[in-house]
């Protein structure tokens, strides 16, 4: 039963991202969106964190949020899916349910 | 679809602070007269929802602390506490209240409500679950 | 497929009322029925008509309104929330001895009840909060 | 001494206000001044008379309207949040075209620079928030 | 000019008192207050940043919020110090300023 | 006690996700007419709010960017911006809106209203002020 999980806080600031990956199990989906879209880019204190849980976890990102902060799709992590609005909605109808970590 | 879904309550939230666990506590009881299977989660900062000793005289807003007794008898019953959440605020189990259940099945013996849990355990748990709220 | 919404903040204040009416407004885009919307927290902060934002910036009340009457959304703000964050109906302001109310046009408030209704009858249930 | 308050968040959905309200009080009680509290982002949600808290609550609304009027503290509430908010006096029903409005009493509203005034004025500026 | 600082947030959930640490002068004071306090107690992961904060900063943490969380002062760090509002306000005096920490 | 203050806002929080950037700009804004003596601080994710390339479009927020511009024409012209917290968003200097103002004292040359500082040199920086207001 593959669960999408949101993601919505700041890697830097929160915890948030950190129980979401902790508690996610293999082959669910995460999207990250509102300031959990900092959580996509490379180079940062927590890109590792995000690069080693990709080997069990899809990534997504939503793109009026990335647009909205100035993080262009350049920095982001190989791999994070950008998807709009139309992609949200059709990630929380291909899985079975949908928890926010908020 | 049967007419009874697995209802996850997440709560992650430290009490007093902010309003979120007072609230989710006000849904989770409304959700006993649903008749749905619930089960709750305290995870993270929210395993200081259920310290025991809460005293808020002093603070001046209403302790809530009392009212988790009460889930026992509206059968709320299957309460996930995360381990690791606990070992990382230097807490125990012994630290928590006390919550219980009369088991109809077992001659109404008095048993725990509350279960710490690996955090693989939990991850399990959360995926068997049909509508997952958080506060 | 059939969506319930929970909204936990308030408009302006953070973005998960932004999020969520961007959300819904795809979702019944794409062919989806959004059931309800159920406003808990400072989210029934959405519900007032007293807001006046600056002009330049996003109508959220509003615009809350409007999709839910084109798309016949049922806009639920939570009773007890509502009374502790001071939004009023007709029916509150009678109860409660208040001498005015700020309810918008399109919502209604109402009990917890609808909530873990919503969670039954829908599909899925998206959570947008803080 | 003179003190200045900054409230950024509603009562009840975050303790600030409580925080606030405890440490006004202890304040007066030792002797000192308090100038002005200066509600801004949703501590602007503290100034609604709408409310109607639980009964075994406190009613933190009406905790400030009381201090306030005690001790001589002028209560402002910050226009350009108020409008996002919904928060509304006489003046501000007039000029946005609402049917009614919903201040608190001894809350008034006004513009950011009496935030700035306090800092100036007093001899410490305390923020409350989230 | 010694400056208080204020911390309101748990230690466990968000970075700040991680940057009220990094960033306050040696002999300023700390008050943990409402989701703060527990930043005070022992044997948690934030206890070792504190103890070692504890050498250039004095802390202090307010007993309303203590007791309401149900934190017994036996498991608080050795050196911090315990007040009441009417200590809370007497250090916000005898500081020159205060620095929230939201 | 002089008539002017060191005032100094603090912002170390994302722009959108809360509206304390927005609003804690609009006090800056503000307080320019008093002629106090203010510093602004971005630390944290406060550095993203001047992170330059914002497009709310697609959002429908609106875009209040642009106004850190302005700043410059206020005399707002003290600007730090902590050292340790870019790198650790994986940013430079280059990513961030150039802010700037015409020195009067200097034939209204244009200079950086920005200051990337470490750690240490923005303690002392926060240290000297008399009125700090945070969001």
């Amino acid at each position: 039963m593959p669960m999408l999980h949101t993601v919505n806080k700041s890697p830097f600031e929160r915890g948030v991202l950190e129980s979401c990956i902790r508690l996610a199990t293999k082959g669910s989906a995460v999207i990250l969106i509102e300031d959990g879209v900092y959580g996509a880019t490379k180079a940062s204190t927590a890109s590792a964190m995000v690069e080693e849980a990709m080997k069990d976890l899809d990534f997504y990102v939503l793109s009026s949020d990335l647009k909205a902060r100035g993080v262009d799709e350049s920095r982001l992590i190989d791999g994070i899916t950008v998807v709009d609005y139309s992609g949200f909605v059709k990630l929380t109808v291909d899985n079975d349910k949908v928890q926010s970590w908020l | 679809m049967s007419d009874t879904k697995k209802f996850l309550f997440v709560n992650r939230k430290a009490p007093y602070g902010t309003i979120y666990a007072w609230e989710s506590l006000e849904v989770i009881l409304i959700s006993a007269a649903f008749e749905q299977d619930v089960s709750l989660v305290f995870a993270d900062d929210g395993v200081f929802q259920i310290a025991k000793g809460q005293d808020t005289t002093e603070l001046g807003i209403k302790n809530f602390s009392p009212t988790y007794n009460a889930l026992g008898d509206y059968d709320i019953n299957k309460i996930y506490v995360e381990k690791e959440s606990l070992e990382a605020r230097g807490l125990t189990v012994d630290d928590l209240l006390k919550l219980t259940y009369e088991d109809e099945d077992d001659d109404w013996a008095e048993k725990d409500s509350i279960h710490v849990v690996s955090s693989a355990e939990l991850a399990e748990i959360m995926d068997q679950q049909d509508v997952v709220l958080s506060f | 497929m059939k969506f319930g919404i929970q909204i936990n903040e308030g408009p302006y204040t953070h973005e998960a009322s932004t999020t969520a009416l961007n959300f819904v407004s795809a979702a019944v885009e794409a062919g989806h029925e959004v059931f309800r919307v159920f406003f808990y927290h400072d989210g029934v902060n959405n519900g007032t008509r007293y807001t006046t934002p600056p002009q330049d910036d996003r109508n959220i009340v509003e615009a809350w309104s409007e999709l839910a009457e084109k798309h016949n959304i049922d806009l639920v703000v939570c009773v007890a929330a509502a009374q502790r964050r001071g939004i009023v109906d007709e029916g509150e302001q009678e109860r409660n001895g208040k001498d005015g109310n700020n309810i918008a046009p399109g919502f209604r408030i109402s009990g917890l009840g609808q909530l873990i209704e919503a969670g039954i009858q829908c599909d899925r249930l998206v959570v947008f909060g803080d």
